[in-house]
Parts: C-alpha cells; structure tokens; sequence
C-alpha cells in the first residue's frame, strides 16, 4: 500500500514509510480499544444469558450497547489511588507494560494477505514470546501495590504462565512443522482453498492438539478457569486489588486484546486465517494478485473471515469462563504438567509421522481433488512480489549503489 | 505536491531505530547497576534485554531476537519471582554496598571499557558498510537457521561453485543442537535437585568450611 | 558528522556490547545481593550476544560480507540457552545458599576463605 | 610259561614289600579307633605280615619252579633258569638275565678252577627319579634267590612275632603302670596304653626291611636303612618315660651314625667313579627306544668278558688316573677324540695299580655301615641296651632281621670286595664274637646274654664271609635268624611270667612252664650247633659247621692268620657254656625266689604257638632235601666268579681266600666237624657241671679270677672307653667352642653391634638435625607462604570478580602492545 502511495501520489519514500508505520499503529491501537469495549459488553450479554439475566439493556437505548462506553468515561473519570508502601515507579508503569506487550504481540498479527504490521519470517515465535511478555507486568503490578493478595496473584499467574508456554509452544510447532515455515502469511496461504484445508482437519492428531492449544491459550491469558491471579474468591482481586480507574482499563484493555490475539493465533494456525471455508473469490475467479481494487476487495474478505474467526474464539472463552468452576493451584499444574504437556507431545510426534507418511494430508490420502489445492505458496509469494511496487526492484538494487548514496 | 524536509530526508530510519534500541539497552543496563532494590534491577534488566533483542531484530536475526524475548524473559522472570520470594524479608530488599566498592569498581569497569572500545573502534574493517534496510525482509533467516541445526547448510556456495570447498567446510550444528538439549536437561534435573526442599536431619546451620588451617 | 545519518557498521554493535559487558561486570563486582550478580551474569552474556550476532549479521556488511556468517547466530543462540541453564543452576544454588545463610548477601559467603 | 619270571616276582615281592606300609598308614591315622583301645590294629598288622608271607612263599614256588636248585656243592644245574629267563625283558620294567654269557674261563690267575657263571637274578626299576649318565636314582628291585629267601624268612618270623606280640603286649590295652618310672612326685607312672602304636611301629619296620632286601641299588638300600634305623629307635624307645630306654635308643641310633657316615664314604666314591649304584644292570630304554644296557656295580667289578674275574673298574681307574687323562684330553685337544686312546692306556694303568685304593675304600666304607648296623666290634655298645625294648622287638628287630641287614649287605655287596677288605671283614668278625661271648658268660640279665650271643653270632657271619665262606655266612644268617628270634621268644614268656630279667632270680620254672622251656632248649641246641656228627643235626650244626671249616681253610691257606680258626673254635665252646648255663638257670634245679615262682605260670596259647612254630624251623632249616634248602637256594645266589677263590689282594698280595666249595670235602670238613662237637660238648658239660649238678660254685670261681670276672663284669670297659674316649672329649670341645662363643665370638658380634648402634646414633642424629631440619625447613616456608597467600583468597565474590577483570585488562594491553611491537619490527 506505501508503493501505493509512493507510485501514485508521488509522496517521498520516507513519508510513505512513515504515513504507513502511523496508519497500522494507530488501526492496531483502535482495534484493540473498540475490540475491548465490544467484547466487555459482549461478555456482560453472554454471561447474563448464560445465568438466564438480562444484562445491560438501558444504555444506549436497545441491548445497552453503550454500557461498556459508559463505563470506560466512569473510569477515566475515576481518581487513580496508590496505596502507601508501594514502588511508585513500578506501580504506575505496570499497566502500560501488559498493554505494550500486547501491542506489540499485533505487530507481526497478519488480519489479510499482505495485511500486516511488520511481515516477520519467525512470526508465530515473535508472537508467543510477547505474549509472554504480558505477564511480566501484571507481576510487577503484583509485587509493586505492596498487597499479600497481589502478590500471591502475581506469584500464581508467573508459575502458571511460565509452566504453560511448554505445551503451548508444542502446540505451535506442529503447524509450523507442517507449513515449513515461521511466517504466519505463509502458514495461513499453506491452508488456503476449501475448509478440508485447514490444518485443523490436517489429520487427527492436529485435531487433538487444537484443543490443547484451546486450553493452554485460555491459560496463558488466565482466563476462567486458569483465572488464578485474580481469584475474587480467595484473593480480592488478585494482582489489580490496588488498581482503579486508567489504570485498572489498561489491564483490561491488555486481557481482552491478549485473548483475542490468542484467538486469531489460533485461526491462523489451525482455521485457515482469513481463507474462509468456503474460496468465494477463486470461485468468482479473483485472487490477491489480480489487479489493483480487486485484490483488496479480496483482501478486506479475507478480513472479515479472521475477525469472525477470532470473535468466535472469544466467545468461545467467554463460554467456558461462565461454564466451568475456577480450578485449585495445583489441579492448574498437574493440568499442565500431567496432561497437556505429555498429550501435546505425543500428537507432535503423531503429526510427525503422519507427515512422513502421507505428506498430501487427509484429501490427499482419499485422493479427493479439490479446487484451490493446485495453487501453492510458490505461486502466491510469486504474485505477492510480482505485484505493483519497488520491492522487487529495491532488491535488486546492487549493494554498491546503496553504499553510493550513503554520505561518507 | 513536494514536501521535502532535508533533516528528515537525511534520516536513516535504520540508523535512528539502532540508536533508539542502543540507547534504551545501555541506559537500562546502566540502571540496572545503580538500582538498589532487586526488583526493579530485575525490571530494568528486563527492559535492558528487550531492547537489545530489538537490535537483533535490526540486525536481522530475527530468530534470535525471538529467542532472546522468550528465553531471558522467562528465566529472568524465574529469577524476578525468586528474588521477590526470598528478599521479601525488608533487610534483602536492597543490601548497601560501600563506596570505596562502587568507585573501584568504577574505576576498573572503565578501564574495561575503554580497552574493548579501542579494541571496537580501530579494526577499519569492522566500520561502516552499508545496512541496506529494505533488503531485511525478503532474507528469511529463520529458515538456514533451523536447517543448519538439523545439519544442513543452505546458506553455503551451491555445490559447483567456486568456493565449494568452503561449502565442504561449513558443516552443520546438528552434534551442538543435541549436546545442549541434553546439556538442558541435565541442567534442569540438576536444578530441581539442588533446589528441592530439604528436611534437615540435624546438619548444621551453617557447614563451615576449613582451609589450612589445620594444625 | 551526523550520528543519524553514519551508516551503522559491525563496530556500533560492538560498542553497544562492550558497554552492556562493561556494565555486567561492574554489576557483578558491585552488588552484594546473590540475583543482583546473577543479573550482572546475564547482561555479560548478553553483551557477549550482541557481537557475535553482529559479526553473524548479513545486514551489517563490511567490505567483504558478513564476517562469521550463519556461525555468529548459531553461538548466540546457544550462548542464550546455555544462559537460560546457567540461570537454573545459579538460582538453585543460591536458593541452597539462603536455606544455610538465612541471607543472600555474597558478602557473608567466604567459607572458603583462606 | 613264565617267560616275564622277573615281572612276577617283582610284582609278587612288591606288595609283600608295600602291603605293610599300608597297615602303618591306616594304623597311623586311625590305629586309636580301631576297636577298644586299639586293639583291632594289632590284627590288621597281623593280616598285613601274614599276607606278606603269602606272597613271599609263593614268589618262593616261583623261583623253585624256574629254577630247582642243585646239590650243595656241585653249582653247575644252572642252566635250567637260563632259557626261560632270557624271553623277559620289555621296555619299562628292564631286567636282565646276566647268566651263563661264555662261560670264558677267568683271565688273570684268580678266578680259580670252578665256573664263572652268573647267578640267575632279575633287577629292574619300578621308577626312575633321576636318570643322567653322571647318576642313575631310581627306586628298583634286585631279585636273586637270596632276595626271595629272606623275603621268606622275614615275614616268616615276623608273623611269629606279630602273632606273639598280640599276646604279649596286651598290658598296652588299658591303663598302664610303669614301676621302672618313678616321677618327681614319688609315684609310678600311669600312662595310657600304645597297642597301636606298637603294632604301627612294627609294620613300618617290617616295610623297611623289605624294602632292604629287595632294594635294586644302594641308594634305595640307603634310604631303607636309615628308615630301619629309625623304625628301632621307635621301637627301643617304647618306653620312652624310661631314662634307660631312652638313653639306649639315643644310643643305637647314634653309634649307627657312626657307621653310616663310613657308609656314606662309600656310596659317594662309587658314584664318583662309577657314576651308578645299581646291583645289576639294568636295560634304560632311550628316547629313540633303542635298549642301552646300563652296566651296574658286579658287571663293573666282574665283567663278563673277564670271566667275571675281579679288577679294578675303568672309572675307578680314570679317577685315580684324572692327571694322566686330563694331560691326553689336553693333547688331543677335545674329550672325544681323546677317549679312544684313554681306552687303549686304561689297561696298563689299572696294571700300574690306579684306582684300586678307591675300591678298597668303598668296600671297607660299606663294611662300615655294616659294622654299625650289625653291631660289630667296635660299634657293638648299642645292641645290649637295646634289649631295654619290648622282647618281641628284640626278637624281630635285634636279632633276626635288622641287625642280620648288615651281614646281608655285606654278602650282596659281596663281589665287589677285594681280599683286603674280607681280611678286615674276618679279623672285626673274629674280634667280635670273642668279646661278645666272654661278655656273654657273665651277665645275669637273660636278655643281655641273649643279646651278646646275638652280638657274637653275627660275628660268626662277618668272619664267615671274611674268610670267603659266602654261602655259610648267609646259612648262618638265616639259621640264626630262626633260632634266635626263638629264643628271644622263649625269653620273653619267661619275663612275661616272673616279671624280671635276672636270672638269679629263676629257677626251676621247666615245671611250670613246659612249652616254654622245651622250646628254649631246642633254641639252645639249635644255637651250639648240636647235631651227630657226618647224620644230622639241628640247622646251627649245618650253618656252623660250614663256617668253622671255612675259617679252618683259610687259616690252612693263610698260615699267618690262623687265630680266626682259633677265634671261631672257641667261639663255640664259649657259646655252649652261656647258652647252656642260660637254660640251667633258669629252667633246671629249685627255684630261688619263691616270690617269683609262685607266680610263674605258663604264657598263653598265642604265645606259645609260635613257640612251637619257630622251634620246628629252627630244627630243620639246615636240612637240605635233594638239594631243595637253604644251602641250595644260596648257592643258586653265590655271585658270578667267587665261587673260585680269591688270590691276592689289591693292596697286599699275601692273602689267598680259598674257595668256599673245598671246605666242603674232606679232612677239612671232618676237622671242623669234630672241632665243633668237641667244643659244643665241652662248653655244655662245664656248664652243667657248674650250674645243674653244682660240682663247683660259680661265686668262687668268680672271686678267684676277680680282675678277669671284673673286667667282663664291665663288658670290657667299652662304654667307659668310648665314655673317656669320646663322649668327654667331645664335651670338653663342645664347652671349649661354648667359652668360646660366649667370650670371643659374641664380645666380637657385640662389639660390632655397639659400633653399629654408635654409627646409627650419628646417622640418626645427622638425619634429625640436618636432614629433618631441610625439610621441614623447606615445609616451613611453604607453609608461612601459603598463610600469607591465603590472605589473598578472602572468599569474596566480587574481589574475584575485579581480579578477574584487571587481569584480562592487563593481558590485553600486554597483547596488544607484543603486537604493535612486532608489528613495529616487521
């Protein structure tokens, strides 16, 4: 899109690059913003139907869809208390470290082809890595409020996260295994054409691991039943006991954003990404590579298909979170340790073998044909460079000629 | 229309992120140093290490900057929750150190680091050359990478070449790979041993320790 | 000359190392508390990444290419697993230290003194 | 049909030889247990002896079946044995029928006019120890008739005397009470019973002495000896709580080490010279299997091709020859090529007289171990006190068989002894039985007179053999052997009866005890050679007769030495009169100790039937039926070439030793006859007119010659002799050499250990001060500097932590500044 730019408005090359850095930060930091507000009603709706209540239905006229709106005002309106004894430093910084690790989380976050913050190539590793990154300020945060029941929260939520990044990075690898690549592009073009494509349907052992990643990715964000950190029944509110107001909604803004990182994670890794079940656009003949607006049109397709995905993921959670009882500290371990990890390897080593065997995968094995199976990654990453912009060219760029403009 | 800002234009956005990291890393570092209480060494640290898996990132291995978050997160974050778990006793929060320490200590770090600074600064080979930026993301790293740790090596000469006897030489890590995965795990049952909870059947407090003194 | 515009060659990173190196050892030689060393451990070993990362970077090219190629990635990457083993053992011993010391004030620890 | 004639006899004698060693093994291990008290030991010996005596009267058939005898004194029916005896000889067990190679008349004079065959004889070994042409030990056997008849003969007597021991010792059963002892307490002593170590002590001895007889060289007769020897110190020690007993075992066994030593002399100058000790030849069966016939001692001395005439043998002559050889060898150069003509001069050499000394030493060496063990004068001290043993012991060991071992030697060593020697031989026999019958007259002890007889009677033999009566010398051994042990016997029950030795004592016991006496008065008879002259006699008139007209011969040959004749004839009489005043005493007139006659009473059957048996041989074991006795059997064994005389000897040329065969015929013969029944006579009838009818009292005779009573009295004053003689002498050197090392040799040792110990002080003292003071010196500043450098090790972290960084820094500068240097310099 910055060649885009640069070709037909004629911008200098540093202003593209620039116009596009602030363009894609400032559409991550709305998305996780609206994408916090939509899903605290949404779970509010949820939870009440769950528990056959009404939930929110005056604010904002029908269905109370203000309600979350309302509340964020309330808590910017709200004094930002500090308890005495507390690292003032620590504390204050704490909520903006969850947030930033997040945000930074989305940076590599592919939402359509071609449509990324930052296209790394150890994509899905980057992303697991920040995401772990969260939990560090929700333990400072602990520690800082100078609270026993913070601090058990912060211990609880350390042990637990630390201990499921094991079968959570398993569980990863097994798609990445499978689409030879750390690029979350490239992993989700691997499964593109018809829903039987999807890693998810891969073959059984891939079937099994997507629930375990389901329930370690529910952990590593602690949400019911791993919430541990904040168990409102044996500590008062965990590690944000102290927290209120600006605060307090960054933590939050940073739980929600997280589990719906986690949830796209997951559709890109196991549901295809933004290939719907069903290819409308190769049916209709159209592909990223054709042209100039219908490439985007299929790209904003391709949108839509993730964020359905994802919000499904999210509901998904919600649900579990309203279904099932909080679990002990030590039946979390033995979940992990006992059951999780053991089951993520074993399907791992499965997946493995099946790959040596049958490399087509399911459809392959029946030898069913299926339209789209014929357009590989090659092909894609083809058009995706042959397509409109200096890229190419700037590769090709000799390095002298670079070292040329340099000023000595 | 044409905007142009000269200073903006002199701008290499690469050289600025690179100071960005550099500066965050080293003043983190610095801090980590100054810093009394151990936990917020252990969150500058933290910082510290970010940033500088930032310039990994800038440098291109992104693999490595990828492990770098995860790995020195995790176990610093192990090492945070410790420190908190066993100075939580108010004197260990934040142990004084003498002055004459620090200002010797001081002094010889300097020293230190004004022998690598020359070391750094005077090999002309090692100055300059140009980081073409652009050309960053379309050279997958991770891929050779992780073939050369299975033992293959895609990023030597083709066979045929001239320097194919350079490729001959560059050999894979398979042998390294496995020797640190055992080297890990033997760490870490050494680990859990060391650490586990003792019941102390009457050994003394403190087991003390003579050297020569013997008579 | 201009600092933004100076091309960023193998050098800036060592420099950038060489102060991360310095400052671990200072850590380690100041702080008194056992994880404020161990903190120290880590930046040195970080320091130590940050060039061998450098000198393996396709990146930064010198005049004749990356100096150690594919190799400088792989040592750091094994620098950082062997950091992450180290910090397993150090905190066990420590741990060991504060069960017999009841401190972890290295300072108190010189059974070993002559 | 016996084709392997020496196989069978050497089997058969072999386990009549081992079987008694296997009583002694099993009565040495488990002789206590054997029944109460150990009394079923005494029948295994007895089973054992008696199985002997099985097997040695079968070999006996054997040999009698091969080889029937001829009469006395025609020896030319020797050819039946030759034919039959010449099929044998199969590797392993060589033997060798050395008769009847060319009767080839004797070269050289002496040999005289008779025939110079071999005797059949059959020698081969069981196992070789020790085979090298230097020396050749093995354990052997040498078979001739003789071997066979004295086989027959031991365990003949030995039965008897088994068989009477079991009744005889039974005191040994149970706790026993020795009066003879007194302990320092005042009491007897009580002690348990040895019946089986007696009998133990019997098998081993019966073992032994077979083991003489059949020994097949003189290394393995050696070894018997000694074990004999050993076997009678056991068994003269039996009551070893008795300082007598003791004493006198001590004493036997050390005068027969006198003679062993000159026995010793001998065997060494043999195997120096002759490199073997074999009797006979024997075939040694090479590697390569080829059959070297290995020449023994009789074929060295008499070689066949010398018609087994005697002369001195190579080696002996090489020997006393070593110059000469060794300035040949020196000429040619090597041994080989020298040897032939070392050949061709060893004649004229041994004309020249070389080496005959050497055979005279061996010969008068072996004589000596004889001598020892036959109690010849002057080695005879030991066997009186001998008797302080059991009387079945004496009867066996002390008068039959051991001491008879020395006459036997002499007769198997017999060719190979010069004329010189056999002088010596005769004048020692001679010596002997005149001493020992004086002595004999006056002792009171019936088992010392018996013992002096003993002692005289081998004197006989010697003389016998000295004066080249072969055949009488071993005729007299075997009679004696019978009549003896007979007597002995007789003894005993005696002593069984009255408990006491002193003849004075006795008495008029003929009513008390029949058998006994009977018996003991054939013994008698036996002994003084009774018989009706030119018709028949008992066996000592055969075996006596022959020696007194050998002796008559000799002298008749030899005018100068006429005093044997003399010395034998009244040899004769003298034991007439003792052996008869023996049975007056004892037997004939009225008891004189009542104490001692009320308690007489005859011995039992068990010892009485030997009585009896021992009585019938020692009738007819002269007699010679058809040529079938012991006269005939011996003459079957007279070795090669002695049957003729010998002229001259190797040292001194005067002695002609006639030939045995003439004594036989003629005025010699009736001579000594007559001689020896008028000798007999008169000794018995002095005897019966001083001690049955009481003409004269003895005491007054004895009063009237006092000095002469006195000096018999005292047996010659020989231990008094030897006693000044030796056994002080020896003391006084022994506490000379004692002074000696006390004052001189240990002061000298002292002093030496004192300057040793002086040194020792300084060494001691320089290692403390100065090599110590080095060293710990040196551990001193070792050990300061370390404490200092401790110092530097405080334990503190992070001082090692700027050590460690200001010595990086260092090594940097000081490596970049070597750089630049060289960098400068290139």
């Amino acid at each position: 899109m910055a060649e885009y730019l640069i070709q037909s408005l004629g911008l200098p090359e540093w202003f593209a690059w620039s116009l596009m850095a602030g363009l894609a930060a400032f559409l991550i930091l709305n998305l996780m913003a609206g994408g916090a507000l939509a899903f605290i009603w949404a779970e509010r709706k949820v939870s009440a139907r769950i528990q056959d209540r009404l939930g929110p239905t005056r604010t904002g006229g029908k269905f109370g869809w203000l309600q979350s709106l309302a509340d964020g005002l309330k808590l910017l309106a709200k004094e930002d208390l500090m308890p005495e004894g507390a690292d003032g430093m620590l504390f204050r910084i704490a909520p903006y470290v969850s947030f930033c690790a997040s945000f930074a989380a989305f940076i590599a976050m592919p939402f359509a082809f071609d449509m990324v913050g930052l296209r790394l190539n150890v994509g899905v590793f980057y992303v697991v890595a920040v995401l772990g990154l969260e939990v560090f300020g929700v333990i400072l945060a602990g520690y800082a409020s100078a609270s026993k029941w913070s601090l058990f929260g912060a211990m609880r939520e350390a042990a637990q996260v630390v201990s499921y990044e094991v079968p959570l990075g398993m569980c990863i690898v097994v798609p990445v295994m499978l689409a030879g690549s750390m690029d979350l592009v490239t992993i989700a073009e691997k499964q593109a054409g018809w829903f039987t494509n999807w890693y998810l349907f891969h073959d059984p052992f891939t079937f099994v691991i997507f629930w375990v990643y389901v329930t370690c990715g529910v952990a590593s964000v602690n949400r019911a039943p791993f919430d541990l950190a904040e168990a409102e029944s044996e500590l008062v509110a965990g590690f944000h006991t102290e927290y209120s107001g600006l605060r307090w909604s960054f933590f939050f803004m940073a739980e929600y954003s997280s589990m719906f990182l986690v949830s796209g994670l997951a559709a890109v890794l196991f549901l295809g990404g933004w290939n719907g079940p069903v290819p409308v656009a190769e049916l209709v003949g159209l592909s990223e590579g054709s042209g100039e607006t219908t490439g985007y049109l299929v790209r904003l397709l391709g949108l839509a298909n993730l964020l359905g995905k994802a919000t499904l993921g999210v509901l998904f959670m919600m649900w579990i979170r309203w279904t099932l009882p909080r679990l002990r500290i030590d039946q979390v371990m033995t979940t992990c340790l006992k059951y999780c990890t053991p089951i993520a390897a074993a399907m791992f080593a499965g997946a493995m073998l099946w790959l040596w065997a049958l490399p087509g995968g399911v459809t392959a094995a029946m030898g069913v044909g299926v339209p789209g199976r014929s357009r590989s990654a090659g092909e894609v990453r083809e058009g995706w460079l042959e397509g409109p912009g200096g890229r190419r060219a700037a590769k090709a760029r000799p390095a002298d000629v670079v070292r040329a403009e340099v000023p000595r | 229309m044409n905007l142009s800002l000269p200073l903006l234009a002199a701008i290499n956005w690469h050289g600025f992120f690179f100071l960005l990291f550099a500066a965050l890393a080293c003043s983190l570092a610095v801090a980590v140093v100054l810093a009394e209480n151990v936990v917020r060494m252990a969150f500058y640290l933290v910082l510290s290490l970010g940033a500088t898996a930032g310039l990994f990132f800038l440098a291109g291995a992104e693999f490595i900057g990828a492990m770098q978050l995860m790995i020195y997160v995790g176990g610093t974050l192990v090492l945070l929750v410790f420190g908190v778990m066993l100075t939580a006793q108010a004197p260990f929060v934040s142990i004084r150190t003498p002055v004459g320490d620090r200002v010797l200590a001081g002094l010889v770090g300097f020293s230190l680091l004004a022998v690598l600074l020359l070391a750094a600064v005077t090999s002309p080979v090692w100055r300059g050359g140009g980081a073409d930026p652009t050309a960053r993301a379309t050279e997958p790293m991770a891929t050779p990478l992780g073939m050369a740790l299975v033992g293959v090596r895609v990023d030597a000469a083709p066979t045929g070449s001239e320097d194919s006897q350079a490729a001959g030489v560059r050999s894979g890590y398979l042998l390294p790979f496995e020797i640190v995965s055992v080297h890990l795990l033997v760490v870490l049952v050494g680990a859990a041993y060391l650490a586990r909870a003792k019941r102390r059947r009457g050994l003394p407090a403190r087991p003390t320790v003579r050297m020569g003194g013997a008579p | 000359m201009n600092p933004l515009a100076d091309p960023v060659g193998v050098s800036h990173y060592l420099v950038v190392g060489a102060i991360l190196f310095t400052t671990g050892v200072v850590c380690m030689a100041v702080k008194r508390n056992a994880l404020g060393v161990l903190m120290g451990i880590e930046l040195v070993l970080n320091g130590a990444n940050v060039n061998f990362v450098a000198f393996g970077s396709p990146v930064l090219r010198g005049e004749q290419g990356s100096i150690l190629g594919l190799d400088g990635q792989v040592i750091a990457l094994f620098v950082i697993l062997l950091a992450a083993a180290e910090a397993a053992v150090a905190l066990a011993i420590t741990l060991n230290f504060y069960n017999n010391h009841a401190t972890v004030d290295v300072d108190r620890a010189d059974d070993l003194k002559g | 049909m016996e084709g392997d004639l020496g196989n069978t006899l050497s089997t058969l004698l072999g386990l009549a030889w081992l079987i008694p060693l296997g009583s002694f093994t099993a009565i040495l291990f488990f002789g206590p247990r054997m029944g109460p008290h150990g009394r079923n030991a005494a029948w295994l010996a007895t089973a054992a002896i008696l199985a002997s005596l099985g097997l040695s009267v079968t070999a006996m058939g054997t040999w009698l079946a091969a080889h029937p005898p001829a009469a006395v004194h025609h020896g030319d029916e020797h050819h039946g044995g030759d034919d039959e005896s010449h099929a044998g000889g199969e590797a392993g067990s060589a033997f060798r029928f050395t008769a009847g190679e060319g009767a080839s008349h004797a070269a050289g004079g002496h040999g005289g006019h008779d025939d110079a065959e071999a005797p059949p004889s059959y020698a081969g070994d069981w196992y070789t120890l020790y085979s090298s042409p230097t020396l050749l030990l093995s354990i052997g056997w040498y078979i001739d008739s003789l071997t066979v008849l004295l086989f027959v003969v031991v365990t003949l007597i030995a039965s008897c005397i088994h068989i009477y021991a079991t009744g005889y010792m039974h005191d040994e059963l149970h706790e026993v009470t020795d009066a003879e002892v007194t302990l320092s307490g005042g009491g007897p002593l009580h002690r348990p019973g040895r019946y089986s170590r007696f009998f133990q002590a019997l098998s081993l001895f019966c073992f032994s002495m077979l083991g003489i007889v059949i020994a097949g060289n003189l290394a393995m007769v050696f070894v018997f000896w000694e074990l004999v020897g050993i076997c009678s110190w056991f068994l003269i020690g039996f009551y070893y709580e008795r300082s007598s007993a003791s004493t006198a075992a001590n004493k036997a066994f050390i005068v027969n080490r006198v003679g062993d030593f000159g026995m010793l002399i001998g065997l060494m100058a043999l195997w120096g010279a002759l490199g073997t000790l074999h009797f006979g030849d024997t075939v040694a069966v090479g590697p390569d299997g080829d059959e070297a016939i290995r020449p023994g001692l009789f074929s060295l001395v008499r070689p066949a091709d010398n018609g087994h005439a005697l002369q001195v043998p190579d080696g002996m002559v090489a020997a006393a020859a070593a110059g000469r050889v060794g300035r040949i060898v020196a000429e040619h150069g090597s041994a080989e090529d020298a040897a032939s003509e070392i050949a061709a001069r060893i004649p004229d050499w041994r004309a020249m007289g070389l080496g005959s000394w050497l055979l005279v030493v061996a010969g008068l060496g072996i004589f000596c171990g004889c001598m020892g063990k036959s109690a010849q004068v002057p080695l005879h001290v030991w066997l009186p006190d001998a008797m302080e043993g059991p009387t079945p012991v004496s009867a066996l060991v002390h008068s039959a068989t051991m001491v008879a071992a020395g006459v036997y030697l002499t007769g198997r060593f017999y060719p190979v002894l010069t004329a010189d020697v056999l002088l010596v031989i005769a004048y020692v026999g001679a010596v002997t039985l005149f001493i020992a019958a004086t002595i004999a007259l006056v002792c009171t002890d019936i088992k010392r007179v018996l013992a002096y007889s003993t002692v005289s009677q081998l004197g006989y033999m010697m003389l016998a053999l000295g004066v080249g009566g072969w055949t009488a010398g071993l005729f007299h051994l075997v009679t004696h052997a019978f009549f003896k042990s007979l007597l002995f016997l007789c003894s005993g029950s005696v002593i069984h009866a009255c408990h006491t030795n002193d003849m004075r004592k006795m008495g008029g016991l003929a009513r008390v005890m029949p058998w006994t006496s009977g018996t003991m008065l054939v013994g008698c008879l036996a002994i003084i050679g009774a018989g009706i002259p030119f018709v028949i006699g008992l066996s000592g008139y055969y075996s006596k007769d022959a020696i007194l007209a050998q002796s008559l011969l000799y002298s008749q040959n030899n005018p100068g030495h006429v005093v044997l004749w003399y010395a034998a004839a009244g040899g004769a009489a003298l034991t007439a009169f003792y052996m008869f005043r023996l049975w007056f005493m004892t037997f004939a007139g009225s008891p004189r100790d009542a104490h001692v006659a009320e308690h007489a009473h005859e011995s039992p059957a068990v010892m009485t039937g030997p009585l009896v048996v021992l009585a019938v041989l020692a009738v007819i074991a002269g007699w010679s039926v058809g040529g079938f006795g012991v006269a005939g059997l011996l003459e079957q064994a007279r070795p090669a070439g002695t049957a003729g005389g010998l002229d001259g000897g190797l040292l001194s040329a005067a002695i002609f030793v006639p030939a045995e065969a003439e004594s036989h015929v003629g005025s010699v013969h009736e001579t000594a006859t007559l001689t020896a029944f008028a000798t007999a006579a008169g000794g018995v009838l002095l005897a019966a007119v001083l001690y049955l009818w009481r003409l004269f009292d003895p005491e007054v005779i004895a009063t009237s010659l006092r000095p002469v009573y006195r000096f018999l009295e005292h047996r010659w004053y020989f231990d008094e002799i030897y006693e000044w003689v030796f056994v002080k002498p020896a003391l006084g050197i022994a506490g000379a050499a004692t002074a000696n090392d006390r004052g001189i040799i240990d002061s000298i040792i002292h002093g030496f250990a004192a300057a040793a110990r002086l040194l020792a002080g300084i060494d001691a003292w320089f290692d403390r001060v100065v090599v110590d003071g080095l060293v710990n010196s040196l551990a001193a500043a070792t050990w300061s500097s370390g404490m200092r450098l401790r110092q530097i090790q405080t334990g503190q972290l992070r001082q090692y932590v700027m050590f460690i960084v200001v010595g990086t820094v260092t090594l940097f500068l000081l490596a970049s500044l070597a750089f630049r240097m060289t960098v400068v310099a290139n």
